[in-house]
């Protein structure tokens, strides 16, 4: 099964052009060290708003810094924390969708209402709250991203674990003689996989956004950081002079975030077996039997 | 305790679903033995709750109320790891639909679970034994590496039967095993059914709403409706006294234009298909429905030997056949 | 009626998740804030001595217990009185109703631009499934929902103000240019609008009733239009419900691009200022507007959706 | 062959149909012959994969992408439907020829009442109907296909009916329009045993009123008690055709021979 789902995504062009793109970034993000020419927080007045030359691709912002440098460097603080951000979401979310779905009962109710309170808030108000106590920084915003979304997931782990209940292959396990654990780890927890996988992979694009988002209103990572919110923020007083500056770090958010949704995309057609188009082939084309 | 004579003996059995006041019971006050070494059919019409009465069998599912005993162990409260110890001699056959297997399992991963529950052996006996069970249900070992999705519906339904019978059980519940296939290959499947009851012994319950192939397969003929037990008849040719039976039957068509049936549909047009508060639970579609029918749900009685019926009209057994 | 029994049990619903909110309200605002009473001889210019400390705490109750100081809070928090702003002396409540006719303003501009778009892209592009229209399409809407608001914002303000000097660069909350805010905060939602509702629809055509209604004699668009249509909007209202209810909480970024004084970019200010009764005045307005959408859009359900009676 | 008087209503001649997969082509329907007559319902039975489903959208000219129409011609009263454009089809579907389907609920759109899937059936070839003076001849209708409470069900959505109720109210939707021919794919064997023999005595009186049905099935059952002339599928093509008691009394291909064969096998006891 593994083996024809990876068939299938190879095939499928753009989920592998998003896929090179994440992994050209991943390792500059990890190399930026080498790659980068510059310090990005090392700040030179004398050349302020520099515009492109060879030494500074991108030219340098209002404090001399170069703006390629400081965009590479950026990566590790959007993907990698988005990614990591994702990682905890679904360690969170997926388990507690396995027990309500499995379960039911009281630890069902208690889930559900759970995740009912965490999808009571909108994400700017309680990123506004949780900033509000403990002050703007970064791995804040991470715990605001945490408390929020968790909740989709273990829904949608819940749903298709209790619908995998009532699936004949499991009762079968049953019937075989399976321990418990057998049942949820071997028949169950695969089964709810695709479809996690493929809403993680788009929740991390959405994840990039956001920390861009609450950085560029003053909520996130604060400068110097080379947050590409943050760099947009700076930018914004130079519209009209140095467009330049606010116009790299959007493309590098929409770069990334378009790479994971190809990604996320080709993901869900290789992974989710989707209707047959041609259901009533398959009806015909069953006849040899 | 019950007889050693029966494999299956089920007391008062009763099934419910949804919240505390208004549940609905998909299997009501259900009592039956099932001897060792015969295959009993249930049938009755989609939605009668056989399925659930085949997987409460099972213990697969919980009862509400009642007593299952199994090779006269009383398994009603079992445990979920006591069950485990006693399930290798008894199985199901499921309908084989489109989620029968898990898609991520090959044919020799879905057969060989049940084998390395149960049995102490290496890789090379368990692929003996799976070649063995292949060859017996008309597959060869050439489908251990396929996928279930890769499989047509018929090849689907064997691997299910091999997956049940690999291991020999004792008692073994179809559950509409023969329905939802192709003409041609119930006629196959019911052969590997027969061939495997009459070598090995096993004891059945043949679950399905086809009445020709229960007719076909089985020794006794159970009757179910909306959760209740109609009639028990104690063999396949024997002729059907309740009325539920009756009309059932008149409603067979049989595949032979020369055989016209006259139009004949034994039941009121205007009943619908809800469980009546009180009463027997047929009395709404029975021609023959009286006061009392609707009032006191009537007990499976032994009118002849064998032939059990639950119905009140049934004291004067006459009428009931002059106008059959 | 059934229905009846389901909108109450609904309603009731909301009582705890309101219970939770004003609660959280309470206790992030009172971490948050730091020693309250100097904060607040601050915002009065009072010099901060022990015996003023004393006085004020006195004055505001602080030293009462938590679950009194909450109780006291909550009954002002049930008539809209949340003190007065450190930074304006003026009430609360002023502040706030003063900044949300703009914010709700451009959550209904938006949400309505994004419908009258995404509406017909997503029918043409189902009806005309992997056709050239489908396919630019699909090809524009992932893109689109790719694009942060913030920074498009920026690139529309900087084309139409700076570089052809169509739009002003300070817009306020004036409405006749609401049209670049909204439309930026419109563009990302329509992309998600233009999928669901296509994949809806597709959905909808593989359903057996739209091939009975064209052996019924209906042309394919029509049969798409007509019965498919209702049933692939019913899904959307909630996401469109959603998505207007967070709006309502205030665009920041878009608020401080186009300097479009919604509450959102008020309560951001007021917190880096750790103007403690606006904060908690904000979180209890915005989250009860939330439940409240959030609840309005489930009785529309029930009432569209003529099967939700019968379950 | 069939001996029949008057000319067939509906007769197909060579009918392809195939579906095109990235790596193969399938044929559902690979060189049918056909003709159906007013007054008598044509069986089409074969297993499940035969290409009768197909078969019967093919008529209807239902065939979307990835499948095709390849070669063949499709008489309706006297008319070739291949020659027609997707415009003139929409007329003929409806008018002239009906179909109902097997899961009857699926078939009808939840949201809608009852009342106004009648009135979309008629409305869609009589533009100038009006919803009010077209209720007697619904009520009437709904009487004629054995439902008892018209206003009732009039007023109701398709998820409050039962199954067989559905199946009856799509059949209504197909003479309503006097449709002279009715394809139906199934109309049976998602109904249980009892709703199954209602439903197969209303077409037999719709038969007797003079419409042409086709049934298809893959129930023997069915056939035997039904039809009038009956055609054998097997892999997109006819392997046997006739009256039904002359294909019963003596089958020539051994595919229709096996299926007659009875389930009693002795040996099975």
């Amino acid at each position: 099964m593994i083996k024809n789902t990876g068939r299938k995504l190879l095939r499928n062009k753009s989920a592998m052009f998003g896929l090179m793109i994440i992994l050209i970034l991943l390792l500059m993000g990890l190399f930026a060290g080498r790659i980068a020419s510059h310090d990005p927080t090392l700040v030179d007045i004398t050349n302020k708003l520099a515009p492109s030359s060879k030494e500074y691709p991108l030219g340098t912002d209002q404090m001399g810094r170069c703006i390629l440098c400081r965009l590479i460097y950026g990566i590790e603080i959007s993907m990698f924390t988005a990614i990591k951000v994702t990682f905890i979401i679904l360690l969170v979310g997926v388990p507690l969708g396995m027990i309500a779905g499995y379960c039911g009962g009281i630890a069902d109710n208690l889930v559900m209402r759970l995740a009912d309170i965490a999808s009571t808030f909108p994400s700017t108000l309680l990123a506004l709250a949780v900033v509000g106590i403990f002050g703007p920084s970064l791995d804040h915003l991470v715990l605001v991203f945490i408390f929020l979304w968790w909740a989709p997931f273990a829904r949608m782990v819940r749903s298709s674990v209790i619908k995998l209940k009532e699936t004949e292959f499991v009762m079968a396990a049953e019937a075989a003689g399976c321990s418990r654990r057998d049942i949820i780890m071997k028949h169950i927890f695969p089964n709810t996989l695709s479809p996690v996988i493929v809403y993680a992979t788009l929740r991390i694009a959405a994840v990039i956004t956001h920390i861009a988002g609450f950085s560029f209103i003053g909520l996130g990572s604060q400068p110097p950081a080379p947050d590409w919110g943050v760099m947009l923020n700076d930018g914004r007083q130079y519209i009209d002079t140095h467009p330049g500056m606010l116009f790299w770090p959007g493309l590098a958010i929409v770069i990334v975030v378009f790479a994971f949704n190809l990604f996320g995309e080709g993901l869900n057609d290789a992974l989710i077996p989707a209707e047959e188009e041609m259901a009533v082939v398959k009806e015909t084309g069953d006849s040899n039997e | 305790m019950s007889d050693s004579g029966n494999m299956v003996e089920v007391k008062g059995l009763s099934k419910a679903y949804g919240q505390r006041r208004q549940e609905k019971y998909a299997v009501y006050n259900v009592s039956f033995a099932i001897c060792k070494g015969e295959i009993l059919g249930l049938v009755g019409e989609s939605g009668c709750g056989k399925s659930t009465l085949g997987r409460l069998l099972l213990r697969l599912e919980r009862p509400t109320k009642g007593e299952i005993y199994f090779d006269g162990q009383d398994i009603t409260g079992y445990s979920f790891t006591e069950m485990r110890k006693i399930r290798d001699r008894m199985q199901m056959i499921f309908q084989s639909s489109a989620n029968a297997f898990n898609p991520y399992y090959t044919v020799r991963q879905i057969i060989s679970e049940p084998v390395m529950n149960y049995r102490k052996t290496d890789a090379g006996e368990r692929d003996a034994l799976m070649t063995e069970m292949l060859e017996k249900v008309g597959l060869d070992s050439s489908y251990l590496n396929r996928y279930s999705h890769e499989l047509s519906g018929g090849q689907r339904q064997r691997v299910g039967i091999a997956r049940a019978l690999i291991l020999g059980p004792d008692f073994v519940v179809c559950d509409e095993a023969v329905s939802s296939i192709d003409f041609v290959l119930k006629k196959q499947i019911l052969k590997i059914l027969a061939e495997q009851k009459k070598k090995n012994g096993f004891t059945y319950l043949f679950i399905s709403h086809d009445m020709a192939a229960v007719k076909a397969v089985c020794d006794r003929i159970m009757v179910m409706y909306l959760g209740n037990i109609m009639e028990i008849l104690p063999e396949a040719e024997a002729k059907a006294l309740h009325p539920y039976t009756q009309a059932l039957l008149a409603a067979v068509l049989e595949p032979d234009p020369n055989v016209k049936r006259e139009k004949k549909i034994l039941f009121k047009e205007s009943g619908e298909l809800a469980i009546p508060e009180a009463g027997c639970v047929f009395w709404p579609r029975c021609l023959y429905a009286t006061e009392t029918c609707m009032h006191r749900s009537p007990e499976l009685r032994e009118i002849y030997d064998g032939h059990f019926v639950a119905c009140h009209y049934m004291k004067n057994k006459r009428t009931l056949e002059e106008n059959a | 009626m059934k229905r009846t029994k389901l909108v109450l049990n609904r309603i009731l619903q909301i009582i705890p998740i309101l219970l939770i909110v004003t609660i959280l309200a309470f206790v992030l605002s009172n971490v948050s804030a730091g020693d309250v009473a100097s904060v607040t001889l601050q915002s009065r210019g009072v010099q901060v001595t022990e015996e003023n400390l004393e006085a004020v705490r006195e004055e505001l109750g602080l030293n009462a217990p938590m679950p009194v100081q909450y109780w006291n809070w909550l009954k002002k928090a049930v008539c809209f009185d949340f003190g007065n702003s450190f930074q304006t002396n003026r009430p609360v409540s002023e502040e706030i109703l003063s900044r949300f006719p703009a914010t709700l303003k451009l959550a209904l501009a938006a949400t309505l631009i994004s419908l009258l778009m995404a509406i017909p892209l997503a029918v043409f592009s189902a009806r005309y499934k992997d056709s050239l229209f489908d396919h630019a399409v699909r090809a524009i809407s992932s893109i689109a929902a790719t694009m942060p608001d913030f920074w498009l914002g920026l690139m529309l303000l900087y084309l139409f103000a700076v570089e052809w000097k169509i739009a002003p660069v300070i817009s306020g909350s004036r409405t006749e240019n609401i049209l670049f805010p909204a439309f930026t905060l419109s563009v990302a939602n329509t992309a998600a609008y233009t999928r669901v509702l296509r994949s809806n629809l597709l959905d909808a055509a593989r359903g057996d009733y739209i091939i009975a209604a064209r052996a019924r004699g209906l042309g394919k668009s029509m049969a798409l239009m007509k019965h498919g249509l209702k049933n692939a909007l019913l899904p959307l209202i909630t996401l469109v419900g959603i998505n207007f209810g967070k709006m309502l909480s205030g665009q920041v970024a878009v608020e401080t691009i186009f300097s479009w004084n919604g509450i959102g970019q008020f309560a951001v200010n007021c917190m880096k200022q750790k103007d403690l009764p606006v904060i908690q005045g904000y979180i209890v307005v915005v989250s009860i507007t939330y439940i409240l959408i959030n609840l309005i859009l489930d009785l529309i359900y029930m009432f569209i959706d003529p099967r939700i009676d019968s379950e | 062959m069939i001996l029949m008087s008057n000319t067939p209503v509906l007769q197909i001649k060579n009918l392809k149909t195939y579906f095109y997969s990235r790596d193969s082509v399938v044929k559902a329907v690979d060189g049918v012959n056909m003709e159906v007559h007013s007054g008598r319902i044509t069986a089409l039975i074969g297993g499940s994969g035969s290409g009768k489903s197909v078969m019967s959208r093919s008529v209807m000219g239902l065939i979307d992408k990835p499948g095709k129409i390849v070669d063949g011609e499709i008489w309706l009263n006297g008319r070739d439907l291949r020659l027609l454009s997707e415009k003139e089809m929409r007329k003929v579907r409806g008018k002239e020829i009906a179909m109902i389907f097997q899961e009857p609920a699926a078939a009808m759109n939840p949201v809608v009442k009852i009342k106004d899937h009648l009135f979309e059936a008629v409305h869609t070839h009589d533009r100038k109907a009006r919803r009010k003076d077209k209720m007697p001849a619904f009520r009437e209708v709904l009487l004629g296909v054995g439902l008892r409470d018209p206003d009732k069900i009039l007023e109701s959505y398709p998820f409050e009916l039962s199954g067989g109720m559905c199946q009856r109210v799509m059949v209504a939707m197909g003479i309503v329009a006097n449709a002279g021919v009715l394809i139906a794919d199934e109309p049976t064997s998602s109904l249980d045993l009892t709703t199954q023999i209602s439903i197969l005595e209303e077409l037999m009186s719709l038969r007797d009123a003079g419409i042409a049905i086709i049934l298809i099935t893959h129930d023997l059952g069915v056939v035997a008690q039904t039809a009038d002339d009956m055609y054998v599928m097997k892999d997109g093509k006819i392997i046997e055709s006739g009256t039904v008691r002359e294909v019963f009394a003596a089958p020539k291909h051994p595919y229709t021979r096996y299926l007659m064969e009875p389930v009693h096998v002795e040996e099975l006891r």
